[in-house]
């Protein structure tokens, strides 16, 4: 009998912490969803935090689907997605655009090809160009790396692109970090990940000779960009709406500009 | 009895749970198409799990091939010919490595494996063999540790009993001690595979993901978890139900595996 | 067939030391790969600090609590659900058909993906049950996962018992029940713990399941309805978002040696119930 | 063969699935007296001492039929509990087997069972019958050390120990000594000779001569019959069935 008493104490103890902890509880908002905006909300979640004492706010990441999904069910109180075209079960929510995001074409440093067409893009990742000698590079054969199906930033870069059918040769990693050790890693990968990612260890290549840089996507320029939304039930109220209401504040948007992302407008 | 009830029970829900959402998918999409077609483009309606099938046995068999023998080994090793206080430090070491968490592996299988496997044998590197060597690895803890359990676990008077007749060393091992200790040692075995066609993560990490059938192993392969772990944290609808019953079919392939271990031992038990 | 017994033999010990020094070559450097790496950036700070930026800089305290509560809680609820489970199919039931199939189902659940699990726990205790990323969750998720090893090991581990322990046992008066707890529990004691350490080790290293049932928050918890990252989630997504690969390896040095220590404590307990009974 | 009688066996018909073990077995057990039972291996003395304390309800191939009457009730009456039974009818194994623990649990493991706590109570427990199994002077300063360090004949008197630190009425023995050295048999022997003054012993063994020199009556088992019982003195001089004189005088088996 000794043997199971304990854990029911134990069992009753955490229900007990639980509950008393629960009366001093704050206020805390839930955001989930797009890992892609994860770091970033983050970052404005502790801002916003300090300015609001009295308001918690929880980060959770999961994927676009999940910010969907767990703004529809209740489960999190703001959504949180990157695509370019939200799914029709979307489409009773409520969005608000908070910030763009370039995606940029990465290859190896070794690789000396710096610019590719929309046109090159498409015929590779479709696997009709399979040598980088075709696009002005060495004789070696491409290493294709892509994200997962229903990725945002995968959904979005194939809808700018357009008639992508993915070559079945292509490498599939599941985070924008994780394409870009890949393409450090293999001296003839090519891959597409968020601009705000891009750091030094990898080349960036310009898309029908324009470069991904804040300016040119603020121009309008450089083409691969898509929106980043928070859906809510029904438009957001009270301190939901105040929390949005600070991410498109001109102090928010400085933050997402400062952290590599695009400001909303 | 109630406590047993409700474990079982807990069991249960999720297989149900699973099965509930999976079985209708197959059904709408029919099982020949879903199971033997190499076609998986869930935005276009294509939904063929065939390259998973094939992604997950092969890299299940490398991880099996690497592990088992070395596992086995080294568990007969460890136990029959090393002193007990040495004993006493290897055990714990290897238990420490069965709770080594399986991203660590995998990462390792990225910064380490994968690029030697591209600078010395080609290909992509992220490959079949890439991710049998660390699912190998990964099991080796388990099933190692659960073997040695049950090889101490036989009597010392069957070792004496066959040195008595005039075994050697050896022979004592194979001839007495590993069929003893069979049952132990094939459930070790049986953890050790579940873990490999289980584990999520480190295949992610290092196997590449390509949704195409391999060649060789120096290919790009996706497995039946990566495929549902990949694109879960998206899929919402038709494909979320097409990745439970990817699901489905995991637990179907594991049931057979078992059920083809289980009827080994049986089998082999009948013939003694 | 006609080769010495002798030559088989040395032949045989040549190969088992062969594997078993490459087997633990390797399990060695993978230690030693990761302190290498992880373990200059250890220090007071980092254990007991507040992450920064993501993770990027500061410490990884609230993970750190993380890690040890989650597992914590599943194996106070999966122990005595699992080991009562495996004595209940190994001493009060006949082996039968239900005994297999309940054995059966829970070799194949031992086999199913955590993905399942976390995708499981997220449909029912996060949202149906309304729990929310919590520890509660992911606790409750990691139950049923390591649920199926503790009732195997366990089982493996009572059969292993010898029969006449029980015979004397009954003989000497006892019941089935005292019999179980005085004489079969005690004695496959050793074999219960290393599917309990098994378990631990899986749920400290689990992340699939455990990112979609406890979210990733890098907050400290207040409450078990509060949302934790475990120090495994945490590791996965330094590494994998790149966010800092220096962290990561520190991160998992950190984990690593938590797993020593937990096995140590463990050991030392083992030990000094074994001590009990043979000194 | 006067006085009370322990056990009354009546028509006792013992199945292993479908074979039979015993076959019509009728015996009258006295009450303080040694019993012996000799016989070849297979002849069925194991499974008929394991019907007295119900140890064969372990074992769900075996059916058990006819009636065996302890102090004139029937042990196999649906209202009795065969673990109250097996207090009271104690069983020592062919093999030794002593649990895994110190001497001093492995004695008082069966006193604890039924809430015994009192220390001094337990301690006099455990010398008492350690003495009476003669094992107390080898044993009396080092009683927390683990039981499995004793050797095969001193393991045995312990289980003989723990047996009677049960307090027992019937003490059933299989065969106590075929694995044990002369001096340890002696041993036993001699504290068997002494015990019947307070309980009734039942002696199954290959031994004839160990029943020869310690039972007060023996019983002769052969092919799952019992073929004879009487006083030691007449089965061992004047047997009446030629088999018996054949297995007695060493002729087969």
């Amino acid at each position: 009998m000794k043997i199971k008493i304990i854990p029911l104490l134990f069992i009753i103890l955490g229900f007990f912490t639980a509950y008393s902890s629960c009366g001093k509880e704050k206020y805390t908002i839930t955001a989930a969803g797009s890992t892609a905006f994860q770091p970033f909300a983050e970052k404005l979640a502790d801002q916003y935090m300090q300015l609001n004492q009295d308001t918690g706010v929880t980060i959770q990441g999961g994927g676009s689907a999940v910010g969907i999904q767990s703004a529809l069910s209740g489960a999190a109180d703001i959504g949180m997605a990157d695509l370019v075209t939200l799914p029709p079960e979307a489409g009773s929510l409520s969005a608000t655009v908070v910030a763009r995001d370039g995606i940029a074409i990465i290859v190896n440093l070794k690789n000396k090809v710096g610019n590719l067409t929309l046109e090159q893009i498409q015929g590779i990742y479709s696997g009709v160009i399979k040598n980088w000698k075709t696009v002005g590079g060495n004789d070696h054969s491409i290493t294709v790396v892509s994200r997962e199906a229903g990725s945002g930033t995968r959904s979005s870069f194939e809808a700018i692109v357009k008639n992508i059918s993915l070559t079945k040769e292509a490498i599939i990693q599941d985070s924008n970090g994780t394409v870009r050790e890949t393409v450090i890693n293999d001296a003839n990968a090519v891959g597409y990940l968020s601009h705000g990612l891009v750091n030094d260890k990898i080349k960036q290549v310009s898309v029908n000779g324009v470069p991904c840089m804040t300016d040119e996507i603020i121009k309008g320029r450089y083409i691969l960009v898509r929106p980043i939304f928070l859906l809510t039930k029904g438009a957001p109220k009270g301190k939901v709406k105040n929390l949005i209401d600070y991410i498109l504040s001109s102090q928010g948007q400085e933050t997402i500009k400062s952290s590599g992302l695009i400001p909303a407008k | 009895m109630a406590i047993a009830l409700s474990a079982i029970t807990m069991l249960v829900l999720i297989v149900l749970f699973i099965i509930k959402e999976g079985l209708p998918f197959i059904f709408k999409i029919g099982i020949t198409d879903f199971l033997l077609s190499t076609d998986w483009e869930p935005a276009a309606g294509k939904y063929g799990i065939f390259p998973m099938i094939a992604g997950s046995l092969w890299v299940t068999l490398g991880a099996i091939l690497v592990g088992v023998p070395l596992g086995l080994a080294g568990a007969v090793f460890l136990s029959e010919f090393i002193p007990q206080w040495a004993m006493k430090t290897i055990k714990p070491t290897i238990e420490l490595l069965a709770g080594i968490p399986s991203v660590v592996y995998g990462f390792i299988g990225v910064m380490v494996l994968a690029p030697l496997i591209r600078e010395y044998l080609g290909g992509p590197g992220l490959s079949i063999m890439a991710a049998s060597i660390i699912l190998g690895i990964m099991i080796l803890p388990t099933v190692m540790s659960i073997s040695i359990d049950s090889i101490k676990a036989v009597p010392n008077s069957y070792r004496e009993g066959a040195f008595a007749l005039g075994a050697t060393h050896w022979q004592t091992i194979h001839m007495v001690v590993i069929p003893a200790a069979r049952s132990g040692i094939i459930a070790g075995i049986i953890l050790g595979l579940g873990r490999a066609i289980g584990e999520t993560m480190a295949v992610i990490m290092v196997a590449g993901n390509a949704v195409k059938l391999p060649n060789s192993p120096l290919d790009s392969v996706r497995t039946l978890t990566a495929n549902i772990a990949l694109e879960m944290g998206y899929a919402t609808g038709m494909h979320r139900q097409a990745l439970f019953a990817t699901g489905v079919v995991l637990l179907i392939i594991i049931m057979l595996l078992n059920y083809i271990a289980m009827t080994a031992i049986r089998d082999r038990g009948k013939k003694k | 067939m006609t080769v010495h017994p002798r030559y088989t033999q040395t032949i045989a010990i040549f190969v088992l030391t062969l594997l078993t020094v490459l087997t633990l070559a390797v399990l060695v450097f993978i230690i030693v790969f990761v302190f290498g790496k992880g373990l200059p950036y250890i220090s007071y700070d980092f254990l007991f600090a507040k992450p920064e930026d993501m993770g990027r800089s500061g410490g990884i305290f609230p993970t750190l609590i993380g890690t040890v509560i989650l597992p914590l809680f599943a194996i106070i609820i999966a122990t005595p659900l699992g080991v009562g489970t495996a004595v209940y199919l190994t001493e009060y039931t006949r082996e039968n058909r239900i005994t297999r199939i309940i054995r059966f189902g829970a070799d194949c659940l031992a086999g199913i993906p955590s993905i399942i699990f976390g995708l499981f726990g997220f449909i029912f205790f996060v949202t149906t049950l309304r729990m929310g990323w919590s520890i509660m969750s992911g606790s409750l998720t990691l139950v049923f996962m390591i649920l199926p090893t503790i009732i195997r090991t366990s089982e493996e581990a009572i059969k292993a018992v010898p029969y006449s322990y029980r015979e004397v046992s009954f003989s000497l008066g006892a019941t089935l029940w005292q019999t179980v707890r005085k004489v079969v529990l005690p004695n496959a004691l050793p074999g219960i713990v290393t599917g309990i350490m098994l378990s631990i080790g899986r749920s400290i290293g689990e992340t699939a399941a455990v990112i979609f049932t406890a979210g990733s928050s890098l907050r400290m918890p207040h409450s078990i309805f509060d949302s934790i990252r475990t120090m495994s989630v945490h590791f996965y997504i330094l590494a994998r978002e790149g966010i800092s690969n220096k962290n990561a390896y520190a991160t998992a040095a950190v984990l690593i040696i938590s797993i020593l220590i937990i096995n140590l404590i463990s050991y030392w307990m083992m030990n000094m119930f074994i001590a009990k009974k043979t000194k | 063969m006067e006085g009370d009688y322990k056990f009354r066996i009546n028509n006792l018909n013992v199945f292993w699935g479908k074979a039979q073990a015993l076959r019509s077995i009728s015996i009258d057990i006295p009450a303080n007296r040694i019993l012996g039972i000799i016989g070849p291996s297979g002849s069925g003395k194991t499974v008929f001492l394991r019907s007295l304390n119900r140890m064969n309800d372990l074992v769900p191939e075996i059916s058990v039929e006819g009636r065996i009457l302890l102090d004139g009730e029937d042990i196999y009456h649906p209202d009795v509990d065969p673990v109250k039974l097996r207090k009271r009818v104690g069983m020592v194994f062919a093999l030794p087997v002593p649990l895994p623990a110190s001497i001093y649990d492995n004695i008082v493991f069966s006193p604890s069972l039924f809430r015994i706590r009192d220390r001094k109570k337990l301690n006099h427990l455990v010398e008492t019958s350690l003495t009476s199994a003669f094992l107390w002077d080898e044993v009396k300063d080092r009683l927390k050390t683990s039981a499995l360090r004793l050797s095969g004949g001193q393991q045995q008197r312990l289980c003989l120990a723990r047996v009677l630190a049960m307090e027992p009425e019937v003490i059933l023995l299989d065969e106590p000594c075929s694995g044990l050295d002369p001096i340890s048999t002696a041993a036993i022997e001699d504290a068997l000779g002494i015990l019947k003054k307070n309980f009734t012993i039942i002696l199954v063994t290959n031994n004839t001569k160990q029943a020869a020199r310690v039972a007060d009556n023996t019983a002769f088992f052969l092919m799952s019959e019992m073929i004879e019982y009487g006083a030691t003195e007449q089965i061992f001089t004047m047997p009446r069935d030629k088999r018996t004189n054949d297995y007695v005088t060493g002729r087969f088996g």
